[in-house]
């Protein structure tokens, strides 16, 4: 355990950095408190899904023939859609942290607007989707509706899309709301080269919903689309 | 020794007063006083809902509450002691406020975390307690679907959500003593120099990171279920209820652990000081808390053998549940070895260490029976199993807690309690332990199941002995509250180190100030050193 | 049995029963080695090694790694002792003989529904006769349920949904428990009964007894011909569904190529979800039953299509689930 | 102290991989390749999340620590996923071990 750890053995500044909080020695210690916090957290985020990933794997293999029949009514080309824009938005991420690290205050703000723009529009096209399926009785449930011989199984599926789908908008709606929040502080100057935790913690976040999304997209989107 | 010891002028305690002074601390200490008050209200709340199953218990006949009312009492039993008590007592309390000072920091990493996972445990709390006022739950704390998604009538919702809740606030505790544990020790304190009982919450927190979010999905897909008609376990539409047990016991399986080994660590720090003796076997002590969470998360299905998982992984299910007996037992072999040419003295934790050494034996024993398959089938959801986690849960987590809270009371407010009521305490519940729960292994093996309202007349005899039992624990768990209180004004005055314990906690004032340390402290030495020549000086600082 | 009056230990009324409380005992005798050495280990030592003056530190003593060795190395033998015994007996459990007698149960909010081939239902009472195996198919029409049998040391969930089974041979005449041991819900504690052991000739009598009205499978047949099923299923085997004679036992292949064996899991199932696993060569045509026909009668339905194949040892084997695909093999 | 800074080129291509790659996914999936479909689709989907992981989200030069963290997560997702497919997996198989008594 102890070889896998990398110390802080930092010198302290001689002036303490304005963002350095009273308890931590160096800006280097805080930094990587805060690093190991944001993994261990995205480290509870993939039990969380991997628990749903487990319940719709199980079914798909039992209900093959219902959750294709019941993937064929997504509409593809808004999930690619989505999927390039999220890729997007990870993209822009990507830069406003390269931006805050380099101390371009400027940028770091228009590449986080960006971002929070990506993510409207992901969110955006959700609620199309969602409406579409409303619209046509796919919320399993007392209303649900389906000419198929598999509808008992479809409803498993659809309950799975929405669990899934529904909790990985949640945190995209979180990850706006953070950012907001961080873009504002960008914009007033809180960050420099030597401190820009929380748009790097901000990106990792915000990485990470991007990766729960580029296995959403397949699973659910493309479970047979051949025939 | 020093003549009578005095308070220290400025401490956590007196740094700041009124209550906005407490709700807005970003102080560890503070913050673990505060999850003190709130558990222990919890504690007494779901005592009383015990005492109320017991009283019920005494006769056969099901004549004191209602069938409906029994099934709420042992529910919200479960639950509140479950996710309201247990699983935050000794980390969020002990844990809080002595690891910072135990590798040398100032604060836990993230303070703010820690106060917001206080206030997430509050609301979590609302949540349950507006399903008891609204009435109550009768799903028992396990949640089981379908009863729980389409069957029950009573609040699944609230409840579930609650515990939901309270999960985020175990989450942030445990990420919180990872970091702190890798990014705060203090210059010097190298992994193999840590107290065990910081190993022990180590090896806590990854269980809390690692499992409770697998348990918050489960409840997440149980909610979507009961509250949309969605169909995830739903055996109508094709789902599969034994898939939610699954992902239920991936979590509330080593969630026991824990419960169990922050107790495990508060007991290598008591046996150790009150031996006045490094622990025997550091390091196997300390990789048995890792061997421990790890192993507790291959072994959940033990929970299942009668559940109609598929044969071959009962067995394998089986074989790997032996894997957790071994390093727990690992762990009382180097206590006692410990003890072997100590110099030994039996103020009140001692006495709870001994009392935690018979219950969690016979607790970790009796857990043989359950992970061999042909004796759990058998005993499965009988008494005996009730017995079983009890004395697990109770009488090796809560002897543990109680343990750790006399040993660091002097710390946690400066002032003794009485020794002669403390120990009469100790004694009181280790006997009404035994006298409550011994009787229900007979029982289970009689074949008494659980959670039954009425009971064949046979029974009684067993019950009534756990009933009269309960009554002697309960005042044992009562006696503590008098004279903790007491000694808040009356007690005397502690002094750094009343035990001559050789921790870093022990070597600043207390009740500690805010900051714990003036300056950084450097540490050189091992852990638990004594000498005649540290025993002599004990204050330090 | 018993010790001052107060039952230590269920009556010992199956051939399980003698083997488990062996096993129980051996682990009880363990335990109490180990607790009671350590107990007196550090009673002994407390006594010893008290500390007699103030001052006074215990010795420096780190560790020792052969000791270590030992206590880790020799639990883990007793444990795998343990491990196998349990497991042998689980294995014996899990085996029901291939001619031990039928009867299904049926769980329900909150009680106990039994059904014997020959025709006699009975709630909350199940009559078995002595010395012959007996399984039991057992279901669930609501929720969660566990038939347990404490005198003969066996139990099993009810699961809605799939059919579970559990196996005993009583060896004693009497009267003994059955107890539901998954909680089910407000009278879970009232969902019990007993199971009355009797001689072959009393169970042969009681059978005969009156009110029966036909055997199981003869009301699974009348059941067949109200719900129209005849009308695919032609004996030919050139209807729109299957022929179901002599299929049980059998592995079929379905549409998509994965295999399936005929047992009374997947009958159930191709009635409720009649689409779930299509038949090589046939279309999903059949609607799911799902509902609409109760677990009691889709018990007599599953009978019915088992006494089409006389030859078919009907024994399912352990475990078997609804829908019992191979999920590291994907579509 | 401000980390590694990765050069913008390294960004955009990685983007351009994961948008090609995303291509690739959906036009495989109108391609009949049996039961290879989901296979291929999830390992181009970890193809892809492993990029995201070391690039984007800085794991490539990061800390021993954080990989260990990412290392961990993995292992215990898959004890989640494999042992509870273990059960999926053998449910329909007799008990074919003799028994020892």
């Amino acid at each position: 355990m102890s070889n896998a750890v990398a110390h802080a053995e930092a010198h302290g500044h001689a002036v303490p950095h304005d963002a350095l909080q009273h308890h931590f020695e160096t800006m280097q210690q805080q930094k990587e408190a805060s690093t190991l916090g944001m993994w261990v957290f995205l480290l509870t985020e993939v039990l969380f899904f991997g628990g749903l990933f487990f319940a719709y794997l199980l079914y798909r293999v039992w209900y093959f023939d219902a959750f294709a029949e019941a993937s064929r009514t997504l509409d593809i080309s808004l999930g690619a859609f989505n999927t390039a824009v999220l890729i997007g938005s990870s993209l822009t991420m990507a830069l406003a942290v390269r931006s805050a690290q380099t101390n371009q205050r400027s940028a770091t703000v228009r590449w986080l607007i960006s971002t929070i723009v990506l993510g409207c529009v992901f969110l955006g096209v959700k609620v199309i989707e969602y409406a579409d399926k409303f619209e046509h009785h796919h919320v399993p449930g007392p209303n649900f509706v389906s000419e198929s011989v598999w509808a008992a199984q479809e409803q498993i599926f659809f309950s799975l899309y929405f669990t899934m789908t529904g909790l990985h908008a949640l945190h995209m709606i979180v990850g706006v709301g953070v950012m907001s929040v961080v873009t504002w502080m960008a914009a007033k100057g809180r960050f420099d080269e030597h401190y820009y935790t929380p748009v790097e913690m901000t990106g990792l976040y915000w990485h990470f919903v991007d990766l729960v999304w580029i296995y959403l997209f397949p699973l659910l989107y493309l479970v047979e689309r051949h025939n | 020794m020093l003549d009578t010891p005095k308070l220290p002028e400025r401490h956590y305690l007196n740094n700041g007063h009124g209550l906005k002074s407490w709700l807005l601390t970003k102080d560890h200490k503070r913050i673990a006083i505060m999850y003190l008050i709130s558990i222990s209200a919890m504690f007494l709340l779901g005592g009383l809902f015990a005492g109320a199953v017991r009283l019920e218990l005494m006769t056969p006949e099901g004549d004191l509450f209602l069938a409906d009312t029994y099934n709420k009492m042992f529910t919200m039993h479960g639950v509140v002691m479950v996710f309201f008590f247990l699983i935050p007592s000794t980390p969020a309390v002990l844990g809080n406020f002595l690891i910072p000072p135990m590798i040398g920091a100032k604060d836990l990493a993230f303070p703010r975390i820690n106060l917001l996972s206080l206030y997430i445990f509050w609301l979590g709390a609302a949540f349950f307690f507006y399903a008891l006022f609204a009435g109550g739950v009768d799903t028992g704390w396990t949640f089981y679907t379908p009863f729980s998604s389409f069957s029950s009538n009573t609040n699944v919702i609230p409840t579930a959500l609650g515990a939901f809740i309270s999960g985020f606030s175990s989450i942030l505790t445990g990420l919180n003593f990872i970091v702190t544990i890798h990014r705060m020790r203090a210059p010097g304190l190298t992994w193999f120099r840590l107290p065990l009982f910081v190993w022990a919450h180590y090896a806590t927190s990854l269980i809390q990171v690692l499992g409770t979010p697998v348990v918050a999905i489960t409840i997440i897909m149980v909610f979507v279920e009961r509250a949309f008609g969605f169909g995830i376990f739903d055996p109508t539409r094709g789902g599969d209820p034994v898939l939610f047990q699954h992902l239920f016991w991936f979590y509330s399986h080593p969630a026991v652990y824990i419960m169990i080994l922050p107790a495990m660590g508060v007991i290598s720090e008591i046996v150790s000081t009150f031996s006045r003796k490094t622990i025997f076997g550091y390091s196997f002590v300390a990789f048995s808390s890792l061997a421990i969470a790890v192993f507790g998360f291959i072994v959940w299905a033990h929970h299942m053998f009668v559940a109609g998982i598929s044969t071959y992984s009962a067995l394998v299910f089986s074989f790997l549940s032996f894997s957790v007996a071994i390093p727990s037992a690992v762990k009382t072999f180097n206590w006692a070895a410990t003890l072997y040419k100590g110099a030994i003295s039996f103020e009140t934790p001692m006495l709870y260490a001994y009392g935690f050494f018979g219950l969690f034996l016979i607790g970790g024993l009796t857990g043989l029976f359950l992970a061999t398959l042909g004796t759990d089938i058998h005993l499965h959801d009988t008494y005996f199993v009730v017995s079983h986690f009890h004395y697990i849960m109770v009488g090796g987590a809560i002897m543990g807690y109680l343990g750790g809270l006399h040993f660091w009371w002097p710390k946690l407010v400066g002032r003794m309690y009485s020794e002669f009521l403390s120990r009469v305490s100790a004694i009181l519940v280790f006997v009404g332990f035994n006298l409550t729960f011994f009787p229900q292994f007979i029982l289970g093996y009689m074949g008494m199941p659980r959670r039954y309202h009425a009971y064949p007349d046979e029974f009684q005899v067993l019950n009534i002995l756990s009933s009269a039992g309960a009554g002697v624990l309960g005042i044992g768990y009562l006696l503590p509250v008098i004279y903790f209180l007491w000694s808040l004004k009356r007690g005397e005055v502690a002094g750094p180190n009343p035990w001559g314990a050789s921790g870093l906690e022990w070597q600043i004032p207390s009740p500690p100030p805010t900051e714990n340390f003036k300056v950084q402290p450097v540490v050189h030495g091992e852990p638990y050193e004594y000498t005649p020549h540290v025993a002599r000086e004990a204050n330090l600082v | 049995m018993g010790s001052f009056g107060i039952p230590l230990f269920p009556e010992q009324a199956s051939t399980f029963a003698r083997d488990i409380d062996a096993l129980y005992f051996f682990i009880v005798a363990t335990s109490a080695f180990f607790a009671l050495a350590v107990t007196v280990a550090v009673i002994v030592f407390g006594i010893v090694y008290r500390r007699r003056h103030e001052g006074e530190v215990g010795a420096r003593i780190e560790g020792n790694l052969p000791l270590e060795l030992l206590w880790s190395v020799i639990p883990t033998m007793i444990a795998m002792v343990m491990f196998g015994w349990g497991a042998s007996s689980y294995f014996h459990m899990r085996t029901p003989p291939a001619e031990a007698l039928q009867i299904y149960a049926v769980g329900k909010q909150w009680m106990w529904k039994f059904q014997h081939l020959e025709g006699q239902r009975e709630i909350n009472e199940l009559h078995v006769p002595v010395n012959r195996p007996v399984k039991v198919t057992i279901t669930s029409e609501d929720v969660l349920h566990s038939l347990y049998f404490p005198s003969f040391r066996t139990k099993m969930d009810a699961i809605p949904g799939r059919y579970t089974q559990l196996w005993f041979e009583a060896t004693k005449v009497g009267e003994y428990h059955i107890f539901c041991t998954e909680y089910c819900g407000t009278n879970h504690s009232g969902m019990i009964g007993k199971v009355v052991v009797m001689e072959p000739d009393d169970y042969q009598a009681w059978l005969a007894g009156g009110g029966v009205e036909g055997t199981l499978a003869e009301r699974g047949q009348r059941l067949f011909q109200d719900l129209a099923c005849g009308t695919c299923h032609l004996d030919t085997g050139k209807g729109r569904g299957p022929s179901l004679n002599d299929i049980v036992g059998k592995t079929v292949t379905l549409a998509d190529g994965a295999t399936a064996v005929v047992d009374e899991g997947y009958l159930r199932e191709s009635i409720v979800n009649s689409q779930v696993k299509i038949v090589q060569g046939y279309q999903p045509l059949m609607p799911a039953f799902q509902g609409l026909v109760s677990e009691d009668n889709l018990v007599a339905l599953v009978e019915y299509v088992k006494s089409l194949s006389p030859q078919a040892t009907t024994q399912a084997p352990a475990g078997a689930t609804a829908p019992a695909a191979d999920p590291t093999k994907k579509n | 102290m401000s980390g590694h800074v990765s050069p913008k080129s390294l960004y955009y291509s990685i983007f351009g991989a994961l948008m090609v790659l995303t291509a690739i996914t959906v036009f495989a999936a109108y391609v009949n390749l049996g039961a290879m479909n989901a296979p291929i689709a999830l390992a181009i989907a970890t193809f892809k999340a492993t990029l995201v992981v070391l690039f984007f989200m800085h794991v490539r030069y990061s800390s021993r620590l954080t990989k260990l963290v990412v290392v961990t997560s993995l292992f215990f997702l898959a004890i989640l996923l494999g042992e509870m497919m273990m059960d999926y997996a053998s449910r329909g198989m007799g008990v074919v071990l003799p028994t020892l008594q």
